[in-house]
């Protein structure tokens, strides 16, 4: 029992920074923006969280500094990807190798550490505990307990359902993915409309970041995203951007990281450790049926 | 009448060095309807982007009602009450008719939520307002061009703009569809809008307008007063000589049939019959043309014979031989295919001309290749592109450019050349020219007259009754997926036919009872 | 052609530029460090061997990932089909006994073999499954990674190593090294010549060029546009694993952790940044190698830490991206700007 | 003979074939070379080749040319520095952690036993585990190890630990999880909290920065964590209740104090063990976990192992 709740546990705080930064890509994704630096957005806010939580002393003021962090990293590609039309691709690769080497060579500047930074002075985001939530028996230890951070996940992915397909905004942000020359034919200057969803891409993937290093451990370590973001790449390709089949891919990606590492048991670890991708793969596969069959 | 816009001395180069729009001047009145003619590539659509905020010009000035206006995009340009319908159809397919209206202006809830309801109901207002027939849930993918383009003619009206820029509207209505439009234009000028209007139908454009402007090569020829000039005068003035407007077609002596299709039926995937028990047969010096409204099944009867989509029931043969499984390429030896869309069937815009001269060429003709088909015979190619470039008297640069570094009407003469000398028995023309100029699409007749005197077999599909009035032997109907009427073309006129293409056959009701 | 060479090396200038004021906002001295960045890298016999040896896994991977889009299919797999070429390579290395004339061919193709193989994959998943083969090879990247580690940990392990790694291949399967020159880079310029011909010379070539510009076209004019779609997957993935079956006769001879390293990746970077060209995959792929080989030099010789380095090319990629495509634009506008103002006169 | 004529010590290179920030290893390394720096004022510098096979031997080549005195942790390039060493015999060559032994005899190794402090941990954790009295000790007999990657050192350091804790009680069970990762400090927490719902109450930590994770897992759960390399028992006071150390800046330290004296033995196989103080178990702590009664225990058995009456068995990599 206590391993199944632990797997449940591990599945959502597990899931959570893949969904974040998924519901993120999902903005870009229907802006017709094709976006890949969620891992470096990702990353940077985790460093900023880290730093705004140790400097503040305050958890609230790391969340602050993580979106901050991340969202310059969006600005940096809204400079050069909107601005200058330079290809996206390029763009969010850059942006990776460039987060992944500032937020190392921060690290040394700022705290003279190299790897990790762990400090008992850094202010972790506090875990949220419903009275009413806890009583229910064996849901009320998922239900209750668990990091702010994964109660606003919630909440995020709810709301970005109702923004995407039923708010003006949405409306317009799929017509810029859809047929940008048609949205500024309309008077809506698609350019304004990417520059926003990667504004709200940086915004999420810091609150992933946050959670990463201020939520779900408390330190920041090189790397730490460590390919998170290609995850949550391929869940928004893989569900088509929405939302909810996007919660549902991370939740799988969640659960089977860690079936992976109960199953080590039973077989060598690389083969333990490849679970989730051939997860991933098989999810394609049943998405590529579907497709098919409705397209018949 | 008092003038609303004044566009002064305006240049508009395009990158690097095409000069689309050359030091024009025009005025355009309130309340008036002015059509703006000339050949593809005059500058047309340039000179109204400038307008519209959505292109930039270099040079000049724009005066709206006395004041000096600069519109950086066309959210500026609505909000000052100009909107634009595109020559090219500028939807978003993914979404429904009124999404597509309302989208830019869209009335909201108190939540930045859209109100479905309201939306709908505006919408649908303005469409029983105009009377047209349009479902405002249907996706815009699934509805016909005819009523995309009454889509984007209702998304100005939703707007209530001013100042309504028309982009060659009429290309893809029906005969019976133009008076309703032009009676709608005409009653939007005489409660005081302004009409903007391009069209290549100088018939149209004598009919609608009270002034024209006449431009060629970028310039500015002259605006004329519509009831002071005729159809000879427009056209020489639009390309700088005369041109002759008459039926080209002369009698065939039918010979052996060369193209049959025999109870095609298509169904597609949702369960729709697109097609049904169609039949064609097509001899050789024959050109049987296809009339009909967009959407009745051209496309899909396209597909079918080019091999897209694969054929279940019904058989397709060209000169007896059986094409009804096989594969394109084996298709493409009897078949030559002028498709109605250049960038996307017709050509790879971005390779470059010589690369675009050679396809299916270098499968068939041995000559383009060595070493057993191997090796490409770079040689042969460039000669032969040099003499398509001769013989179809093509205007280009260097062969190497991009494709699209070619004007419209020359990129059509290059795939006809291609496709022409492909010498097959049978040749498929799709709407081999729309929108082109008068200049070009009379060549155009030239050249499928000439493959008709080399005894191939022609099947040409057209919206445009004059042309198929002028050059096809037959003219076939297609009316949801059916042929309704197979007419030899002097025994029928433009009314009937286009009485047909938008009611199928008469005595069609009575069948079905 | 000259006009793409220009702003290349404009972007490039542009790029060094900024990364000199990058240094001397934190402190380190620029000169010194480009002149240490060069003198690891390009001056002098030793570096300038290095760089091209190097460059072969960066330019090979490029290669696949620019034919790849080139012709149309996202193959993002380098990285995994790079890992199976290797394995493949080792393990015939490992158990073929043959001289050397006949094994480094041998090793090779077998190289080749295991790259297509993983690119096979991929291209099977979408002919059959119709699944997308932008995920499908970014997973079997990683899985193929994984089960590399597991090939070189259990069945393959060097029992007297250390570290998961193999034991090192049969010596007539090295490829031969003059002085300071490692011939994989005349099997890189072999295979440079083989794709280029292929790619602009032969009639498939030719299909797959106008299958990448325009698919549908290319269907209507005859081109099997399927077909072609798995060939060229496994032409790609048999250049990536051709890297990585270099990487293995070239260097280390044997596999060992670590050996895919950054180049694939690095490899999709320069093909994106070349724009797809064969002939600027080349020239690219020779400039990243000597900027991370040189990256050493600075390290060693001005104390600029690593990760700094890895600051600097993001920027230099982007900048030398974003330099080109604008200066381009710029050029234009200025043109048609002036053109402008003659008629207006 | 007398070691190396050459008297220019100047400039040292402490080479690896990861990266630093591993808060354990490498970095215990880079404290020995900090510290030679300051007592002898010579030049350092470090090269970091990140596991890029690619980059070995540029990396030493680089290295050769600059430096007179390389010290190396050689995973991955043993052959390399073999063949840079019989080319350049007259720099010197110390290889950490590993034995690599060239032609012309000129490296000389340190190696590290680790097992003998990775027995002491299994003592340590086979102890914990048995001492119900201390909060959050539950009556089953797991205890739990999270390793980086599986690799012939992480396995020595598992099969020692699983000895150290059966010595206690043959009944206790270890379970190991390896996270395919030495950077992902999540997936390290997740692996840890994995083995406490299995009923672990201490896990032993092999997995560099990754297992940071490990010891905040503990501090969540209120349980235990062993660490690895330095001394991280304060990292999450209260919960890290001993720490396996590895101590090669000592090793760096010392070996360059014979190259200074004139001592230096090129080609020599140096032990580094718990009687030489390479490897070690630390308990100190600001906060104090364990009662000194099992402290004294551990610390018995430390003596036993220097005193070269308990024989820690070799993982021969059966
Ligand atoms: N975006 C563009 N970039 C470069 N050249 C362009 C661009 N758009 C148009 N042109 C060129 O500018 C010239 C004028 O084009 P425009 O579309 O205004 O012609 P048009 O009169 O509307 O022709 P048509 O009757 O074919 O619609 C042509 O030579 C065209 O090729
Ligand atoms: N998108 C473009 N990019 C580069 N050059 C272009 C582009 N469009 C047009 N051009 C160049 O501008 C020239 C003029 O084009 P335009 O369409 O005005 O020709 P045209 O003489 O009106 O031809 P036609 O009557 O056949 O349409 C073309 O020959 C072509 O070289
Ligand atoms: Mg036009
Ligand atoms: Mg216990």
């Amino acid at each position: 029992m206590n391993i199944i709740t632990g797997l449940i546990n591990g599945m959502i705080s597990g899931a959570t920074p893949i969904l974040l930064a998924a519901l993120g890509g999902t903005f870009t994704f229907y802006a017709g923006v094709f976006n890949i630096a969620m891992e470096g957005m990702m990353l940077t806010g985790a460093f900023f969280a880290v730093l705004g939580s140790y400097y503040f002393d305050s958890w609230l003021m790391g969340i602050v500094c993580a979106i901050i962090g991340s969202l310059m990293m969006a600005l940096i590609f809204i400079l050069f990807a909107v601005t200058l039309k330079t290809d996206e691709f390029v763009t969010g690769i850059a942006l990776n190798l460039f987060a992944l080497g500032a937020t190392t060579y921060m690290m040394r500047q700022i705290f003279n550490v190299k790897g990790a930074f762990s400090n008992p002075g850094i202010v972790p985001i506090p875990r949220i505990h419903i009275p009413l939530l806890a009583k229910i028996p064996i849901l009320g230890n998922i239900l209750s307990g668990q990091n702010l951070i994964i109660y606003i996940t919630v909440l995020v992915v709810i709301l970005s359902a109702f923004i995407i397909f039923k708010t003006r905004f949405g409306l317009r942000l799929r017509a810029a993915g859809y047929n940008a020359p048609s949205l500024d034919s309309s008077g809506v200057s698609s350019a304004k409309i990417r520059i926003w969803s990667l504004i709200i891409c940086g915004v999420l993937c810091g609150l992933a970041g946050a959670f990463l290093s201020l939520g779900y451990v408390t330190l920041f370590s090189e790397n730490m995203s460590a390919g998170r973001g290609w995850i949550s790449l391929a869940a928004v390709i893989l569900v088509n951007g929405n939302p909810w089949g996007i919660a549902l891919i991370s939740l799988l990606f969640g659960f089977t990281d860690g079936l992976g590492l109960l199953l080590q048991q039973y077989m060598p670890s690389q083969f333990t450790s490849m679970v989730p991708y051939v997860a991933t793969l098989i999810a394609l596969y049943f998405y590529s049926i579907q497709a098919r069959k409705r397209k018949a | 009448m008092q003038i609303l816009i004044e566009m002064k001395e305006i240049i508009k180069v395009f990158p690097p060095n095409v000069i689309a729009v050359d030091k024009v001047t025009a005025d355009f009145r309130k309340g008036e309807i002015h059509a703006i003619v000339g050949e593809n590539g005059a500058g047309k659509s340039t000179l109204m982007k400038v307008l519209y905020g959505l292109e930039h010009h270099n040079q000049g000035e724009i005066y709206l009602a006395g004041h000096r206006v600069n519109f950086q995009d066309p959210g500026e340009a609505i909000a000052h009450g100009i909107g634009m319908v595109h020559q090219e159809i500028l939807l978003i397919s993914q979404y429904t008719v009124w999404e597509n209206i309302v989208l830019g202006a869209e009335p909201v809830n108190f939540m930045g939520m859209i109100d479905r309801q309201r939306a709908r109901q505006l919408v649908q207002k303005k469409i029983d307002e105009f009377q047209f027939n349009l479902n405002i849930d249907a996706k815009v993918d699934d509805i016909s061009v005819a009523a995309a383009q009454k889509v984007e003619i209702l998304k100005l009206l939703y707007r209530n703009v001013s100042v309504l820029i028309l982009d060659e509207p009429t290309a893809v209505l029906t005969p019976q569809e133009i008076p309703q439009l032009f009676n709608e234009l005409r009653r939007l000028r005489d409660h005081g809008h302004t009409i903007l209007f391009i069209s290549h139908h100088l018939e149209e454009v004598l009919t609608l307008s009270d002034r024209i402007t006449v431009m060629r090569k970028g310039k500015k020829i002259a605006t004329v007063q519509a009831s002071e000039t005729n159809k000879t005068d427009l056209a020489q003035m639009m390309v700088g000589r005369t041109v002759l407007f008459t039926t080209l077609r002369e009698k065939s002596t039918a010979g052996k049939q060369i193209f049959s299709i025999e109870n095609l039926t298509y169904i597609d995937g949702a369960q729709h019959k697109r097609l049904e028990n169609i039949n064609i047969k097509i001899h050789e010096g024959e050109i049987v043309g296809i009339a009909g409204v967009e959407g009745n099944g051209q496309f899909e009867l396209v597909n079918s014979i080019m091999g897209l989509i694969p054929t279940k029931e019904g058989s397709i043969r060209v000169n007896d031989v059986n094409l009804t499984k096989a594969d394109i390429l084996e298709r493409r030896q009897y078949i030559s295919f002028v498709s109605q869309n250049r960038g996307k069937m017709g050509a790879a815009v971005k390779a470059s001309i010589l690369e675009n001269v050679m396809m299916t060429h270098h499968r068939l003709n041995p000559q383009f290749t060595r070493w057993k088909g191997l090796l490409l015979n770079d040689q042969y190619a460039r000669k032969f592109t040099e003499q398509i470039e001769q013989q179809f008297s093509v205007v280009m640069d260097q062969m190497d450019n991009p494709f699209r570094s070619l004007s419209g009407g020359n990129q059509q003469k290059v795939i006809l050349g291609r496709e022409l000398l492909l010498s097959t028995p049978f040749v498929l023309l799709d709407q081999p020219t729309r929108g082109l100029d008068v200049g070009s699409i009379e060549y155009v007749h030239e050249l499928i007259l000439e493959m008709r005197d080399q005894n191939r077999a022609i099947l040409l599909i057209s919206a445009d009754l004059e042309e198929l009035f002028r050059i096809a032997d037959r003219i076939l109907v297609l009316h949801r997926g059916k042929i309704v009427a197979d007419l030899p073309t002097d025994q029928t006129d433009i009314e009937e036919v286009g009485y047909l293409m938008l009611e199928g056959k008469e005595n069609d009701a009575k069948e079905t009872d | 052609m000259q006009r793409k060479l220009i702003s290349g090396i404009i972007g490039i200038l542009i790029a060094l530029l900024i990364g000199a004021l990058i240094m001397l906002v934190q402190g380190y001295n620029p000169i010194q460090t480009y002149a240490a960045l060069f003198n690891f890298s390009l001056f002098g016999f030793y570096p300038l061997a290095t760089t091209l040896r190097n460059s072969v896994p960066l330019i090979l991977t490029g290669l696949s990932a620019s034919v790849a889009f080139a012709s149309g299919p996202v193959n993002l797999g380098q990285p995994g089909q790079l890992l199976i070429g290797a394995l493949f390579a080792t393990v015939g290395g490992l158990y073929l006994d043959l001289p050397a004339f006949l094994l480094i061919p041998v090793l090779i193709l077998l190289s080749m073999l295991g790259g297509a193989l993983w690119s096979g994959v991929a291209a099977m998943l979408r002919k059959w499954f119709n699944m997308d083969e932008f995920i499908t090879t970014l997973m079997l990247n990683m899985i193929a990674d994984f089960f590399t580690y597991w090939a070189i940990s259990y069945p393959f392990f060097d029992r007297s190593a250390y570290s998961p790694m193999t034991p090192q291949i049969n010596t007539n399967g090295w490829l031969p090294i003059w002085g300071e020159f490692n011939s994989n880079v005349i099997v890189m310029v072999l295979a440079f010549f083989v794709i280029y011909l292929v790619f602009n010379r032969l009639t498939a070539g030719y299909e797959w060029r106008i299958t990448g510009h325009n698919s549908l076209f290319a269907r209507l004019g005859g081109i099997k546009i399927d077909k072609n779609y798995v060939t060229v997957m496994l032409v790609t993935g048999a250049l990536a694993g051709l890297a990585g079956g270099l990487v293995v006769m070239a260097g280390p001879h044997r596999f060992l952790k670590g050996l895919g390293a950054n180049y694939a990746w690095d490899g999709v970077m320069i093909a994106v940044v070349a724009n797809n060209g064969l002939i600027g995959t080349l020239l690219y792929g020779l400039f990243f190698s000597a900027l991370q080989t040189g990256s050493l030099g600075m390290e060693l010789i001005t104390a600029v830490p690593r990760e700094f380095i890895q600051v600097l090319q993001a920027v230099t990629v982007l900048v030398i991206v974003a330099g080109r495509g604008y200066l381009d634009i710029l050029i234009d506008k200025t043109i048609a700007r002036q053109k402008a103002r003659e008629r207006a006169t | 003979a007398p070691a190396n004529q050459s008297p220019e010590t100047e400039k040292v290179v402490y080479l690896i074939n990861g990266a630093l920030g591993d808060q354990s290893f490498y970095d215990s390394g880079q404290m020995g070379m900090e510290k030679i720096k300051s007592e002898y004022g010579i030049e350092i510098r470090t090269i970091e080749t990140n596991f890029d096979a690619g980059q070995y031997e540029p990396a030493l080549q680089a290295a050769v040319n600059y430096a007179d005195v390389i010290f190396v942790i050689s995973y991955g390039f043993e052959d390399q520095l073999m063949a840079f060493a019989d080319k350049y015999p007259d720099k010197i060559f110390v290889n950490l952690d590993t034995v690599v032994q060239n032609e012309k005899k000129t490296i000389t190794s340190v190696d590290f036993i680790e097992e003998e402090s990775a027995y002491l941990a299994g003592v340590v954790a086979g102890l914990t585990t048995l001492e119900t009295s201390l909060p959050g000790v539950n009556p089953g007999k797991l205890i739990g190890a999270v390793g980086g990657d599986v690799d012939p050192v992480i396995s020595a350091f598992v099969f020692a630990y699983t000895n150290g804790a059966k010595s206690i009680d043959p009944e206790i069970q270890v379970e190991t999880k390896y996270l395919g990762s030495w950077d992902d400090t999540a997936k390290g927490k997740q692996a840890a909290l994995q083995l406490f719902d299995m009923g672990a109450d201490v896990v032993f930590q092999i997995a560099a920065a990754a297992g940071i994770g490990v010891l905040q897992a503990a501090g969540e759960r209120g349980l235990y964590a062993i660490g690895v390399d330095t001394n991280q028992n304060d990292i999450v006071p209260g919960n890290v209740v001993a720490s396996d150390i590895k101590d090669v800046g000592k090793a760096i330290y010392e070996v360059f104090k014979t190259i200074k004296e004139g001592t230096y033995q090129p080609g020599a196989v140096l032990q580094y063990g718990l009687a030489s103080g390479g490897v070690d178990i630390d308990m100190t702590a600001q906060v104090q976990v364990l009662p000194q009664a099992i402290q004294d225990q551990v610390l018995a058995v430390r003596q036993q192992i220097i005193d070269g009456t308990l024989k820690v068995e070799i993982y021969t990599g059966e």
